[in-house]
């Protein structure tokens, strides 16, 4: 039970992985697949952030020292959990998996309009965004004869 | 503790509005309770702003109020005019976007 | 070697920052072939910045030599904090490569993409093929995960398109594309999640740093999981045999510029990072990692060289013989790594660079052929050599080496590895590579057959032997083949360099 | 004062939070997409007024306030609009209200109509 | 009095059901047939976690999430049903076995192996110890600007960023490729019907897309004081002109700002943050070195007052790098993202059979 609580969001977000995948694998829908294809992106996302969190602090962006802001925010800490940990004044969460991520929602959103736009042409060619039709189209095209010049 | 109360209340109010867009029926219903869940959605990080005491990210409250708005038009065109690229007619008596 | 010696030299204040500008030399030319007027000045935009990034390239592989590993540290900032370029043997093999191929294919590209592609489109495909090609130099020349793993789509997305629009010639280039981005996003994002994990256990992201720090890890089961799905996602994108699906299609379909530089340098682009991976960041005692090369790596590897290699027998379009076949060779190249001796580390490396330089002639050569007629399958081009003369020679040189008959550089890289495998103690891996090379010669006998013993069919229109700008880089291509296969030293070098590389030697 | 100012920004919040819950309620209840629609809107611009003008007294004079006050413009902005435009959309694609004397015209007597006239 | 106590406990809360709100999402995209209502629920998505990444201290890649989720994601989307309509087959439960089980096994092995991960929040794990610990305590004396995220991405980690803007100018050529060319319908505006002339949304859009635009540039020179950058703002700006096209029509947006000047912009952005890189290179640094963007004579001409205070004089390079780099950014994405939304709503069936037959 502990364990749950303390990795509820590792869980969490492999089951959303876990969603986001099968849509890719079980869905014969193009565009259906792009959407489970973003959510497996977007959860990997998820997974660094919870990775970087560190427990009473705030976004990293620094607040001036001995401002009133910065004094706030110390007040928030648990003063025994400070202490035990040695932090002094406010407590910044980790900046580099937010970094990371930033770059790879960029990659997600670039692979979907890539893909959906694919998916357009598929639809225009084929007439059909459902991979079932697209093969048996596609089985056709391989035993006719190639066209010549 | 009355904006952890607010928190609180904000959550459950989209936990209904998911509700709505899971259920639907018409895609309307989905638009309406995906419209409002953005208005939540932007009290409530405002509200998360001021608990944290991060008033500063406030900004995304403000970026999320502007872009529900263009999306909510977007899904109106799509059920409208089954087109993005179209322009939205103008009253009698002005020509532009007519083009 | 004095001849050589003038190659790398480049003034010292380029050899400086040759790492850096072997990238950007591309990803600048690709901006500008966008912006480019025309056609014509976006071909001789992407050829120039090619030959560019194969100087520095050059120049790196002389440094390399030189010094062991070049380093270059971006934003002043060392690693782990920073990104560091770290350029060893190896990677500077792996770019050489891959912008010799860039070169090659771009020079090609003047006149098959008049061809296969409308011409107000030819300013994005060159600055598309050029972002791949700078996103393929970054990724074997980056001393960070992550950044390995931007450079891994940059290279990834621009090409998927790409794929794509061959569409032109054939419409199943859309599907295949659509298939290739799906896996290919989910390779990239599984490695992303193996990445995940490792960072959790190291805090690192720099690779030299990440190794120091798993060398005590290896018990732990996030390390373990880390492995799983680098390899995983890395093999995917490698088509690493049962995760191969979505290749035969990616290549066949493409338009030539695209298939030539992918079939010589994407899988093993990613291959390379596997291997860095595998040899270099994991600890190599682990006993995780050992037992994965013997009871999955190299069981996998040699199951692809036999099945993709009868696949390849039966398949009748020639695009996708040859797709099925770089299945295999890639099993061929894995069979060298998991050998994990320096002598398999060689051999794989000689059969890398081989292979690429073999399947680059035989798209080449296809590609040519196919310029007057836009055929598929194999008894379309049957007899095609009385039209084609030139192009079906360069065809028989590359159908030659693949088969690895001797004085060809196919031979040399076939013969290496099964001497390794034998020196390693691995007698079924010898034998192994021994039936897999039998049955290559079978789909090559079947392609060299239909070109030039079997009559043209009744009533086919006579092809048209491709033009010189076709036929140059063709050629130069072909010619590698063979000379290579005569004086091997350059190339020995290079896969030695490599091999030290990998096995931490300096 | 501070403190003073602080809670009565706290009530208004809550205040405003209790009017959307309400107006989830409603969307969740009703029948059909215009009642819903007319639920959503109202409680959305009123609970949004509410909750921001909460924060502004929480804020004090600042940047923040002023960022509130951009919310809340936004929000009176869009919100009806939108509701206007889904409504709209909604009535255009001929579904009709469940409940009210409506009598929805045929699309022959729509075109009929002079533009510019609100519908019946 | 208003702060609370015990606020550990209260984001711990907020995680835990927004994340159960986002496993009902999830679980509703996945058995949802109709893909119009699997994209709604998919913006509902990212916008629960977009909250999510603020609770989580990740405001930046919140900001990101909302803008590319709600916005650019779902209308990108929406274009593309519209081109394929269509609603998905009803699957046939056999070919859901192997997908099942593939997954089933992948997330047990993940779920074991994410039980050797440290616990949430601990500040002690490596992840938190290691690097991430040295930009928190050198970003100050380092770079200079308070934003630790923009540091790392423009700065400590700039050539990742120059990747981040190379695959969006890749994916704008892909599009292009895709959907750019070939011949567009005349797109002329609807028939009229009753209460179909929008007075009230040209209005409103009339009023709204400057200030949205406005914001954008906030947002882009705001970077490096609070959460925002290139990327999102050029995300916004392109929202603002995709709201013109929706509005007033494609062919209007298109008149002011034509295709190929949207991806002549998109590779110019990346030509000037390469260029950054080139220059610092050129004054005796490494690529992206900005403290060598300027040569020192120049710098030293410089007064530090003109970053707010003489503390900051050193940075000079560093905020002008940054400044300079995101520009870029900001460039590529807003052209890109117009380019990617020209190839969509540029587009009708009509001309896809034309397409076709020629």
């Amino acid at each position: 039970m502990n364990f749950l609580a303390t990795h509820f969001n590792y869980i969490v977000v492999v089951i959303l992985l876990m969603a986001g995948l099968f849509l890719v694998f079980s869905s014969g829908n193009l565009i259906k697949r792009m959407i489970g294809l973003a959510m497996f992106q977007t959860s990997a996302g998820l997974f660094y952030i919870s990775l970087g969190k560190v427990s009473g602090g705030t976004a990293a962006i620094a607040v001036e020292r001995g401002s009133a802001e910065a004094q706030a925010l110390a007040a928030q800490v648990d003063p025994a959990y400070a202490a035990q940990r040695g932090f002094e004044g406010v407590i910044y969460s980790n900046p580099l998996p937010h970094a990371l991520i930033l770059t790879a929602i960029v990659v997600g959103v670039a692979t979907l309009a890539v893909g959906l736009a694919i998916a357009v042409r598929i639809r225009e060619a084929f007439g059909s965004v459902e991979t079932s039709d697209i093969e048996v189209l596609s089985r056709v095209e391989a035993t006719q004869p190639g066209p010549q010049a | 503790m009355l904006l952890l109360a607010g928190t609180a209340g904000l959550l459950v109010a989209m936990a209904m509005m998911i509700a709505r867009a899971v259920m639907g029926p018409t895609h309307y219903d989905r638009i309406l309770a995906v419209n409002s869940f953005g208005t939540k959605t932007v009290l409530l990080l405002a509200v998360i702003g001021f608990m944290f005491g991060r008033p500063a990210f406030l900004d995304i409250a403000i970026v999320y109020a502007l872009i529900n708005f263009t999306a909510t038009i977007a899904l109106m065109k799509f059920f409208r005019y089954r087109a993005l690229g179209q322009p939205l007619g103008a009253p009698p008596g002005e020509e532009g976007g007519n083009g | 070697m004095i001849a050589l010696e003038v190659l790398y030299a480049a003034p010292p204040v380029l050899t400086l920052h040759a790492p850096i500008l072997l990238v950007i030399s591309p990803l600048i030319a690709a901006c500008a072939a966008a912006l480019a007027p025309s056609a014509r000045v976006s071909w001789m935009i992407s050829v120039t910045g090619s030959i560019f990034a194969a100087w520095m390239a050059l120049a790196l592989v002389g440094e390399a030599a030189r010094h062991g590993t070049v380093t270059y540290i971006f934003g002043g900032f060392a690693p782990p904090l920073g990104i560091a370029f770290h350029i060893d043997g190896l990677g500077a093999m792996m770019a050489l490569l891959i912008s010799g191929a860039g070169v090659m294919a771009a020079i090609y590209s003047g006149h098959s993409l008049k061809v296969e592609v409308r011409a107000e489109k030819h300013t994005l495909v060159q600055a598309g093929f050029l972002l791949c090609q700078a996103g393929l130099l970054g990724l074997v020349s980056t001393g960070d995960a992550f950044n390995a793993f931007v450079f891994l789509e940059v290279s990834s997305i621009g090409t998927y398109a790409l794929v794509a629009i061959g569409e032109s010639r054939d419409r199943r280039a859309l599907p295949a594309a659509f298939n290739y981005l799906i896996m290919g996003t989910i390779g990239a994002t599984f490695y992303l999640i193996g990445l995940g994990f490792l960072y959790a256990a190291t805090g690192t992201l720099n690779m030299a740093d990440m190794a120091g720090r798993l060398a005590t890890l290896s018990d732990s089961t996030v390390v373990q999981a880390g492995f799983a799905f680098i390899v995983v996602g890395l093999g995917i994108k490698a088509a690493m045999f049962p995760l191969h699906g979505w290749l035969p299609g990616a290549y066949a379909y493409a338009p030539s510029l695209i298939s030539i530089f992918l079939a010589a340098t994407a899988t093993k682009a990613s291959l390379y990072l596997m291997a860095r991976f595998i040899f270099d960041v994991f600890p190599d005692g682990a006993s995780f990692e050992q037992g994965f090369i013997a009871w999955v790596l190299a069981p996998l590897a040699a199951t692809a060289a036999i099945v993709c290699s009868i696949q390849a027998i039966f398949e009748k379009e020639v695009r996708r013989m040859l797709a099925f076949s770089s299945v295999a060779q890639v099993g061929f190249i894995l069979l060298g790594l998991s050998l994990a001796t320096s002598a398999g580390f060689s051999g794989a490396m000689l059969y890398l660079l081989a292979h690429a330089l073999l399947k680059m002639t035989l798209f080449m050569a296809i590609g040519a052929l196919a310029l007057s007629s836009r055929y598929r399958k194999l008894d379309d081009i049957a007899g095609i050599a009385r039209d084609a003369p030139w192009s079906a020679a360069a065809l028989a040189v590359g159908a030659a080496s693949l088969a690895g008959a001797p004085l060809t550089v196919g031979f040399l890289a076939k013969w290496r590895l099964i001497e390794a495998a034998l020196q390693g103690g691995q007698v079924w891996i010898a034998v192994v590579l021994t039936i897999a090379s039998l049955l290559t010669l079978l789909y090559v006998g079947r392609i060299i057959e239909a070109v030039f013993f079997r009559p043209a069919p009744a009533g086919a229109p006579r092809a048209k032997e491709a033009p010189f700008g076709v036929l140059a880089p063709l050629f130069v291509i072909a010619g590698l083949c063979i000379w290579f296969g005569i004086d091997a030293s350059l190339l020995e070098q290079l896969a030695n360099g490599a091999a030290r590389a990998l096995m931490g030697a300096p | 004062m501070a403190d003073l100012l602080a809670s009565i920004g706290g009530g208004f919040v809550l205040i405003g939070v209790a009017l959307s819950v309400l107006g989830a309620f409603g969307i969740l209840k009703f029948p059909d997409v215009y009642t819903r629609i007319h639920a959503a809107s109202i409680t959305d611009t009123a609970g949004a007024s509410l909750v921001l003008l909460g924060l502004c007294l929480i804020a004090g004079i600042s940047l923040v306030t002023l960022k509130l006050v951009f919310i809340w413009m936004f929000v009176m902005l869009t919100t009806p609009v939108a509701a206007n435009a889904l409504a709209n959309a909604a009535f255009g694609s001929g579904h009709k209200p469940r409940i009210g004397a409506f009598h929805i015209m045929r699309s022959d007597e729509r075109r009929q109509t002079p533009r510019g006239t609100d519908a019946p | 009095m208003i702060t609370l106590p015990a606020s550990i406990n209260a984001s711990l809360m907020l995680d835990i059901v927004l994340l159960v709100m986002l496993l009902v999402v999830a679980g509703a995209i996945v058995r949802t047939r109709s893909l119009l209502a699997a994209i709604i629920l998919f913006s509902i998505y990212s916008l629960i976690s977009a909250v999510w990444l603020v609770v989580m201290d990740a405001p930046d890649v919140a900001f990101t999430e909302a803008v590319v989720g709600a916005g650019i994601s779902t209308i990108v989307l929406l274009g593309a049903i519209l081109l394929t309509r269509g609603e998905t087959e009803k699957p046939d439960w056999r070919k859901l076995i192997a997908p099942a089980l593939i997954c089933a096994s992948v997330g047990g092995l993940l779920i074991y192996a994410a039980m050797g991960l440290p616990e949430l929040g601990d500040p002690a794990s490596p992840a938190n110890a290691h690097v991430g610990r040295a930009y928190l305590q050198r970003t100050a004396s380092d770079i200079g600007v308070p934003n630790m995220v923009t540091a790392v991405l423009a700065s400590y980690r700039g050539l990742d960023t120059l990747g981040e803007t190379a695959v969006i100018f890749a994916a704008g050529i892909g599009v292009a490729l895709m959907l750019g060319f070939g011949p567009r319908s005349s797109l002329a505006p609807p028939p009229a019907q009753l209460g179909d002339h929008h007075v009230t949304l040209r209005v409103a859009a009339k009023m709204l897309i400057p200030l949205i635009a406005l914001f954008a540039l906030y947002v882009q020179f705001h970077g490096d004081l609070g959460a925002g950058g290139g990327f999102q703002a050029g995300v916004i700006m392109s929202v603002a002109i995709i709201l013109h096209a929706l509005v007033f029509g494609l062919r209007e947006t298109m008149a002011a700002i034509p295709p190929r000047v949207a991806r002549s912009i998109a590779s110019l952005g990346v030509l000037i943050y390469a260029g950054v890189g080139i220059v610092c290179m050129i004054n005796g640094g490494a690529f992206l070195d900005y403290d060598y963007l300027f040569p020192p004579e120049i710098e030293a001409q410089i007064p530090g007052w003109i970053l707010g205070d003489d503390a900051h004089a050193p940075h000079w390079g560093q905020h002008a790098g940054i400044l300079g780099i995101e520009i870029g950014v900001l460039l590529t994405v807003t052209a890109t993202m117009v380019t990617v939304f020209y190839g969509f709503a540029g587009r009708t069936v009509d001309d896809a059979r034309r397409e076709a037959r020629r």
